[in-house]
């Protein structure tokens, strides 16, 4: 039985394409690079400065001048290029990145996405998110369904939106969530998990159209 | 030609109430002996514009534990609890910054633009209290340009002439924030003779930079 | 991974009326084979943007000379009396925009930027017709984004995975045209395996380039 | 006995201090550097991609990417680098360049620079002139008194403007004169040039203080 995160990494890894570039957000969405396979080419750019970022580095191998966007110790892929914040930014805000994963508090009907901040409690700031989420062409919200069992897909975020870009998809352990203009339509269902479940765990408006199939995880 | 100095020297020139673009994402590319020098001398009422406060007990996060920042402006503080917590309870001003707003922003102080006009923020609390203008019939932010009276660097190696070069995801707001203060020094890990850096390789001219610490006995 | 082109093959891509972003400075840093092919080829229409149009025998003037040049925005055309004389004579339509700020827009559409606010044109004829922004007191220039429908570079060396290095004064406007255009178009004097090119010395990252012109037999 | 040519550059020369950053105009302002001693550490550059730029090349010595604004082949010192356009502009526009020497075609008494197009007749275009009379710290116009015999130094410019700023020094075979807010100030004369042969040559009002000395010339 898989647990929650390798769910969503898994089935996240799917959406990427063959010889694209992507950036993944830290924690959860990080995982996702795991499950693409290295022949399909993708580059992954980690937003602190680099495109073709690669695994952790081997015990006794790590270079304390290359690290991810949460300062952990990374390798980089033959064809790597460092970049500075500047061309980081330029490359998001751009339009030359085709996908960004990234992690969320809420998201809504309308697609908009919270991620920075909990006011009066937790301000982590909104680092890259905003620009990701404003210049990416493909935003993927992965987040885990529930956040201590109260649901985040919401009718309307209560905290500060990150962007008035509407999402394009949102991936969870329990399903695979589109926004579209009629709102959010339900696109998959997690492993074993029935529509009524999922239902239940959502305080948003779904479309949910006959026979609902299971996620296709590798 | 400029000589190298030692962190104390360098620390000396920074007065009471300075406003400091310090380089680094996450510690990585920030120039540590001299804000250890800083700490050590004590020197208070500092504004650090940074892409982030790091931890409490590294990089520009070890000035905000000892009390000797009264400002900053960042992007991200989610890995330094106690900054979040002098945020919340009003004892430090922090400005949260989209990363990339933030780069650009330092980036039009140095390079004699008046401001920058951007997607990113629109819809959410960064826009507060801001200009909007319209490019044929798109909405822009208008974000004011920041400069610094110090830009503190790190990079891999200098020349005595001032050129820098910055290895892997050391580079990030250094290149940039070169441009943009009053007094601009780099802390290196290696200084060479003139002439031994390719032009091609340097990655900040010489004529940008005051001046140059070493990490020699001096 | 990129196959290299031969000339022609990229010549062909290139339809009637098509909007070229072109890299050199009076031809230092121009794709000087690709630009024979397109003259080669007689395509019609064409917009240039490049610093210069260079002399009437050598780089973008030689498009100007074969008559397929309808409209070029470009810094000087000092080196070429031949597109003097045809702009005066209303024959050419020629945009003179300072050199300064033609980078910078071009900048502004390749980094997902609303426009540039500059003091360069103030009080003279570059400002007829633009809108004059307010900041902090200071008036702004509000200059458009240039975005091409293909950028037609020139580099040293790149790498099969498209990463770009330059040499001395042929940088100039090339690594800026990589990121503002649909297509791009990369003319390598060397093409070396991928991982060849140390990430530091990338110039353009890979991932910007579509397409890349070889100097062997192909 | 000196031409005029001689004369302006080697006047211009002693304006140039040590450890500067200096943009000379191609043309007549690029012989400057022919007599700024190399012991005082200038750094020239050229806008198009070079900052130390050097000497002409040895016959047989030339290296086609290696060129000045004007596109002729030069070399360059022992700590240059190799800049893009950008950066180039963002010196330049940054107020990081602390001198720039420009030809002109008229200066008028409010010190106003024309030095880009004739209307109907000839339009070379600005290049960077309009941005280095914006930004640069210092404008040092190097010039021929009169044109054709007719006064280059007038009332009110005919020509369309470089810039709105005044510019900061006039030099030419016949005179060193200083734009103020009184209006312009006779500093010095030429070699064996009286007063009255100044005035005789300039259409605007010169204002002439007692004891006008003759320039020193290295």
């Amino acid at each position: 039985m898989l647990d929650a995160k390798e769910i969503i990494a898994r089935r996240v890894a799917r959406e990427i394409r063959p010889g694209t570039l992507v950036n993944l957000g830290i924690g959860l969405p990080s995982f996702v690079a795991n499950h693409v396979p290295e022949e399909i080419g993708v580059f992954f750019q980690a937003e602190n400065g680099v495109i073709g970022l690669g695994a952790r580095p081997p015990e006794g191998m790590a270079e304390p001048s290359l690290t991810d966007a949460g300062g952990g110790f990374v390798t980089a892929v033959p064809g790597a290029a460092s970049i500075d914040s500047a061309m980081s930014f330029g490359l998001i805000r751009g339009g030359h990145l085709d996908m960004t994963v990234l992690g969320g508090l809420q998201v809504d009907e309308k697609g908009h996405l919270a991620n920075w901040m909990v006011p009066g409690k937790m301000v982590p700031g909104m680092g890259g998110a905003m620009d990701l989420v404003a210049g990416a062409r493909s935003v993927v919200v992965a987040m885990l369904h529930t956040a201590k069992g109260e649901p985040k897909i919401l009718p309307e975020c209560t905290l500060p939106l990150t962007a008035e870009r509407r999402v394009d998809l949102i991936v969870t352990e329990l399903a695979v969530i589109r926004p579209t203009d009629a709102g959010l339509e339900l696109l998959e269902r997690g492993p074993e998990v029935s529509v009524e479940q999922i239902l239940a765990a959502t305080a948003a408006r779904l479309i949910v159209k006959d026979d609902i199939p299971e996620m296709q995880l590798d | 030609m400029k000589a190298a100095l030692r962190p104390e020297a360098a620390a000396e020139m920074i007065p009471e109430n300075a406003v400091l673009l310090v380089g680094g994402f996450m510690g990585t590319g920030s120039p540590h002996r001299l804000i250890e020098a800083i700490r050590l001398r004590g020197t208070r009422g500092l504004t650090v514009i940074c892409n982030d406060l790091c931890t409490p007990e590294k990089g520009v996060g070890k000035l905000v534990a000892s009390g000797q920042v009264s400002r900053a402006i960042v992007s991200h503080i989610g890995l330094n609890p106690l900054a979040q917590k002098k945020m919340i309870a009003g004892d430090m001003e922090i400005e949260l910054v989209p990363q990339g707003t933030l780069v650009e922003r330092i980036r039009a102080a140095g390079y004699g633009l008046g401001g920058v006009l951007t997607a990113t923020g629109l819809g959410t609390p960064v826009e507060d209290g801001k200009q909007i203008v319209e490019v044929d019939g798109k909405r822009f932010l208008l974000e004011r340009p920041i400069h610094g009276d110090f830009a503190l660097l790190a990079c891999h190696h200098a020349d005595y002439a001032g050129n820098l070069g910055y290895l892997l995801t050391a580079h990030n707001f250094n290149p940039i924030m070169a441009l943009a203060a009053t007094t601009v020094i780099a802390e290196a890990e290696h200084i060479v003779p003139v002439g031994m850096i390719p032009p091609d390789a340097v990655k900040t001219p010489g004529v940008l930079v005051d001046h140059l610490l070493g990490t020699g006995p001096c």
